[in-house]
């Protein structure tokens, strides 16, 4: 029986440069689980092919019991309803406001009327502490408060899984914190699986349940906070405290 | 003159929305300052005083000990073939190669016969670990890369001072590490002003001596980098911590 | 992070843009010059080719009108908001100017009777519909293109997509609609404009009487003249259309792409205008 | 306050805007002449001006853009003659002055104005492009880092390429749009190549028109293009904004310059064009 979400002998090549080795990756229902490496490694790649945004080259990806990685384009919409993604650019239409930005997508799929479209588009603002802004423009507000819309626009479709590109990469202390919170909440309090990408400690060993360790295209060692943490592993010593010197790799360098 | 950098009673504002409100603030010679503070707060603002790429509203500036306020574009420009600037996004330029790059400063200073100055890069190219990639075009090289491009163009003419403007953004924790150790060995060889702003504080404050915290419109705080974590001011420390109650307001952009 | 491009339903309309290899400098000067011909003929074909997909996408998605109203209507009133002025503003220079060209013909023979005629005549079939779709294309083609070139690079398209919302059907095709409606009407506003325009030029720089050029007006130009240059329009539109909404959604590369996408788009739109032009003049002349 | 006070008040907005922005196009002109000057004056060893930069600038301006001059105005060639044809088979049937004043049309208007028209398309959203890209990934600031004035450096080698290679091109252009023109007529009307290819109505002043247009919207195109590069703020939308401003300026300045050149012709021949 495979698990929730799950990456098997997954590969993947950009213009002849391997990111993803043949990597393997299996993620339980309900877990926060986190992909870390360093820049370049190529976490961001892994999340997208699970809503079809990027195709793998080789291997095979199964969500529910279901193989998904060879839906063609246009059935891929009851998938994405189930998965929603919340980007490192927040990506609201600077267009409309944000209560307009979080009814779209219930007008599209759940047929409200533009007017129950927004007052229920509030309400999930209101989730994410920003009611108070829905009818504020994107470009009015803070990267982090942009991004607490956005998580609050893929939250309308209700999905079982959301996953997060670097949610906090770019954000001061403070706004990187407030996201952290949220996205554990949300785990919690509605059950969502979260696959968080990112590579800031703070995010990682605050509200992690698992983590795994991507590097040179597969996944390194899969293992909680606490067990990565004590891992006599010199590259996870060496990623997990900063060192600039140590056997690691940093493809992004 | 003790003073490389000063500022005193600087404002400036944008389409009638005051950004600085009155900054004073002085780096010594030599000295190591890093600038920190909530997203949007005006940071960038102040390093493009200093090189004279926008003038103040209302105040003065003195760099090395010139002033330059209402300066004209030409005087200008000689001055600031003194300082060396890395930016945000890089800008490098993408119509000459990596060589060419770190060339153009020496080339428009002038006195220095090519093959002087294609010696001078090709030091700097292996100081920061490039020099294989002499004729890449800057569209072929990864962010890390594109940063230390950065890094070797601001240091080529040995400016007298250096300002780091993000140094380690969107980088995971063992790259950042190693970019700020190409800032402490270029400090440790030119001795030159170093002013940096950023917002990953963890990392900032093992690279300059003193941090000043910037917070509407005003430098409020200003002391030793070793101790930013348990500074005296309540605001600055629950920022640095990141901690999600206490005085520092929502910040809107 | 690596600049993966982005992929997908958008993928088959991307070709291979970027520059193929340089020729190896063995080869002599004239079978370069072929190979850069050719890799430009090869390039211009993809990208035809991938306008003329992204119009069998378009069509399929109007085929049962499932059309977003709130977003067509934002759009018809911004494209048409935006371009009314330049357009009003062009019609009057293009009527001045042709009158100015038939200036000296009138002065020599003394036939006023002509200015009209003359004027009129170039500017309903050809020279009002032309200039009004070159400044539709610079003012709201490229500002479409830029704008969902931004929407693309800043991943905005494949958050739609995340969103089980496909981009064509939902901004592509209200902004096809909404251009060809507009630049249809516009070309009827231009072309009165333009006429007027005639008449004010003719009478303050040639001295020509309003009832002169009235009746020079009435008398020579048939109603098909005028409807001539305003169906032709509707095939610039579609043109200007496709072409600005194909290059904006297959963009590449952050800021830089954006520019390249625009100038591509105006240049692609200014040819197959110049093309449907004569293409249409010739069949149904 | 009142709607009808805050159209007013928009409308004075915008003419205080337009005010601004025709004092900086003006002192963007005025500097790069006067880049022109110190690019000539003292060679700084080139510094401040790059090096290849003009003959990267020819290069990029004009073959680039000969395709899509000779295609679109070939076939504007076609159309006007085909056009003509027609109407003069309703009116007076006789051919014979169609290719002497079509040429004469073509040198003294519609030559330069057309190809302007074009490049300002081409040219004036390739310019804007890539100055609006450096500024807003804030490359014209690093160019001011290490001394140099963005003018000098970027607007000043494409004028000059853009005056040289506008001129050959209208040349090149109104051939074209003149032999397109003279095979349509022959080909779907019938009329005789020997009267359509004569060059008697074309006289020196309609040469000097010539000339003076298309230098001048030579000149026109890379400064409005180049003033609307370097007023790009913000990011991607900045670009996509002076790509816009500047396709929309040069264009519109083309119309603009040919009409005021056209009147003032008109004015000094007395009307004898």
């Amino acid at each position: 029986m495979t698990a929730y979400i799950e990456f098997k002998n997954v590969s993947k090549s950009f213009s002849g440069k391997p990111v993803l080795r043949e990597m393997n990756l299996a993620i339980d229902k309900g877990e926060v689980m986190f992909i870390i490496g360093t820049s370049g490694v190529g976490k961001s790649v892994t999340i997208k092919h699970l809503i079809g945004l990027l195709r793998i080259d080789a291997g095979e990806i199964w969500f529910d019991g279901e193989r998904v990685d060879q839906i063609p384009e246009r059935n891929l919409a009851p998938l994405r309803k189930r998965i929603g993604m919340v980007f490192q650019s927040s990506t609201l239409f600077d267009s409309m406001t944000l209560a307009e930005n979080v009814a779209l997508p219930l007008r599209k799929h759940q047929g409200m009327a533009h007017h129950a479209a927004l007052e229920e588009a509030k309400r999930r603002l209101a989730q994410v502490y920003m009611d108070e802004y829905a009818d504020r423009y994107p470009t009015e507000l803070s990267d982090g408060m942009r991004k607490r819309a956005a998580i609050a626009r893929t939250l309308a479709l209700s999905p079982d899984v959301v996953l997060f590109d670097e949610p906090t990469t770019g954000l001061d202390p403070i706004s990187a914190r407030r996201i952290d919170r949220l996205i554990r909440e949300l785990a919690k309090s509605l059950g969502v699986t979260a696959v968080v990408v990112s590579h800031d400690p703070p995010s990682i060993f605050g509200i992690a349940d698992r983590v795994a360790f991507l590097y040179r295209g597969v996944v390194h060692v899969v293992a909680t906070p606490a067990e990565l943490r004590a891992s006599p592993d010199p590259i996870v010593q060496q990623f997990i405290n900063g060192k600039s010197s140590g056997p690691m790799e940093t493809p992004g360098f | 003159m003790t003073t490389a950098i000063r500022l005193e009673d600087v404002h400036k504002s944008y389409d009638h929305r005051d950004v600085l409100t009155g900054v004073s603030l002085d780096v010594p010679r030599g000295g190591k300052l890093g600038l920190i503070g909530p997203a949007a707060s005006g940071k960038s603002v102040i390093l493009k005083l200093i090189c004279g790429l926008e003038q103040p509203d209302r105040g003065t500036i003195e760099v090395l000990g010139q002033n330059i306020v209402g300066k004209r574009e030409a005087p200008l420009g000689d001055l600031r073939q003194r300082i060396g600037m890395l930016f945000q996004n890089y800008a490098l330029f993408d119509f000459l190669d990596v060589k060419g790059n770190v060339a153009f400063p020496l080339e428009q200073r002038g006195g220095m016969s090519p093959d002087e100055i294609a010696k001078r890069v090709e030091t700097r190219l292996r100081a920061v670990g490039l020099a294989g990639s002499e004729h890449k075009l800057t569209s072929e090289l990864s962010g890390g890369m594109k940063k230390r491009v950065g890094i070797a163009r601001a240091t080529v003419a040995d400016a007298e001072i250096v300002i780091y403007d993000e140094p380690s953004a969107g980088l995971d924790p063992v790259t950042t590490q190693k970019i700020y150790d190409l800032l402490a060995a270029d400090h440790a060889r030119t001795h030159a002003t170093v002013l940096a702003v950023s917002s990953d504080v963890v990392a900032l404050a093992q690279f300059v001596d003193e941090i000043a915290f910037l917070y509407r419109g005003q430098i409020v705080y200003r002391g030793p980098a070793a101790t930013i974590v348990d500074a005296p001011d309540p605001i600055v420390r629950q920022f640095v911590r990141g901690e999600l109650e206490g005085p520092l307001a929502e910040v809107r952009a | 992070m690596i600049d993966e491009p982005p992929a997908g339903s958008l993928d088959h309309l991307r070709p291979q843009r970027d520059e193929p290899p340089p020729p190896s400098p063995e080869t002599g000067i004239v079978s370069r010059a072929f190979e850069g011909i050719g890799g430009g003929a090869i390039r211009i074909a993809q990208e035809v080719g991938g306008i003329v997909v992204l119009s069998g996408q378009v069509l399929r998605a109007l085929v049962p009108p499932r059309i977003d109203r709130r977003e067509l209507v934002k759009n018809l009133y911004k494209m048409g908001n935006r371009s009314v002025p330049i357009v009003v503003l062009t019609a009057f220079f293009a009527g001045g100017l042709m009158t100015l060209q038939a200036g000296p013909f009138v002065i020599k023979f003394g036939a006023a009777a002509l200015a009209g005629w003359a004027a009129g005549y170039a500017v309903l079939r050809e020279m009002g519909p032309i200039l009004i779709a070159l400044m539709f294309s610079g003012r709201v083609g490229a500002n479409n293109t830029a704008e969902l070139a931004t929407m693309t690079v800043t991943e905005q398209l494949d958050g739609l997509r995340a969103l089980a919302i496909d981009p064509v059907q939902f901004l592509v095709v209200p902004r096809v609609i909404a251009m060809i409606t507009m630049l249809f009407a516009l070309t009827i506003i231009g072309d009165f404009v333009a006429l007027a325009g005639a008449a004010i030029v003719a009478r303050v720089m040639l001295g020509i009487e309003w009832s002169t050029m009235y009746h020079s007006f009435a008398d020579n130009l048939r109603p098909y003249d005028f409807f001539h240059g305003v169906y032709k329009s509707l095939a610039f539109g579609g043109a200007i259309a496709m072409s600005s909404c194909y290059f904006g959604i297959t963009v590449r590369g952050g800021a830089v792409g954006v520019g390249r996408a625009v100038n591509a788009a105006v240049v692609a739109a200014a040819v197959s205008i110049m093309l449907l032009d004569f293409f249409l003049t010739y069949t149904t002349g | 306050m009142s709607l009808f006070r805050q159209r007013i008040e928009r409308i004075g907005t915008a003419l205080l805007d337009a005010a601004g922005a025709a004092i900086e196009l003006w002192l963007v002109y005025v500097s790069t002449i006067a880049g022109i000057l110190r690019g000539l004056s003292r060679r700084r060893g080139g510094r401040g001006r790059p090096r290849g930069e003009l003959v990267r600038q020819l290069f990029h301006i004009g073959n680039k853009s000969l395709i899509f001059i000779i295609v679109t105005l070939g076939f504007i060639g076609m159309v006007m003659a085909y056009q003509a044809c027609l109407q003069i088979s309703r009116v007076t049937g006789d051919f014979s002055q169609i290719g002497p004043q079509t040429l004469r049309l073509i040198v003294s208007d519609f030559g330069p104005t057309i190809t302007g028209m074009m490049l300002a398309t081409r040219v004036g959203a390739g310019i804007a492009a890539e100055i609006g890209s450096m500024k807003v990934t804030e490359q014209v600031d690093a160019l001011r880092m290490s001394g140099v004035l963005p003018i000098d450096y970027l607007v000043v080698p494409r004028f000059i390429a853009s005056i040289i290679m506008t001129l050959m091109l209208t040349t090149i252009g109104s051939l074209v749009m003149f032999a397109a023109g003279g095979l349509t007529a022959n080909y779907s009307w019938g009329v005789n190549p020997n009267l359509f290819f004569d060059l008697s109505q074309v006289r020196p002043r309609h040469l000097v028109l010539f000339v003076i247009k298309a230098a001048t919207f030579g000149a026109a195109i890379p400064v409005v293009a180049g003033f609307c590069g370097l007023r790009a703020r913000g990011s991607s939308e900045g670009v996509g904004w002076a790509t816009t401003a500047a396709v929309i300026g040069s264009s519109f300045a083309v119309i603009v310059l040919d009409f005021l050149i056209s009147a003032a012709a008109l004015f000094v021949t007395g009307g004898d064009l």
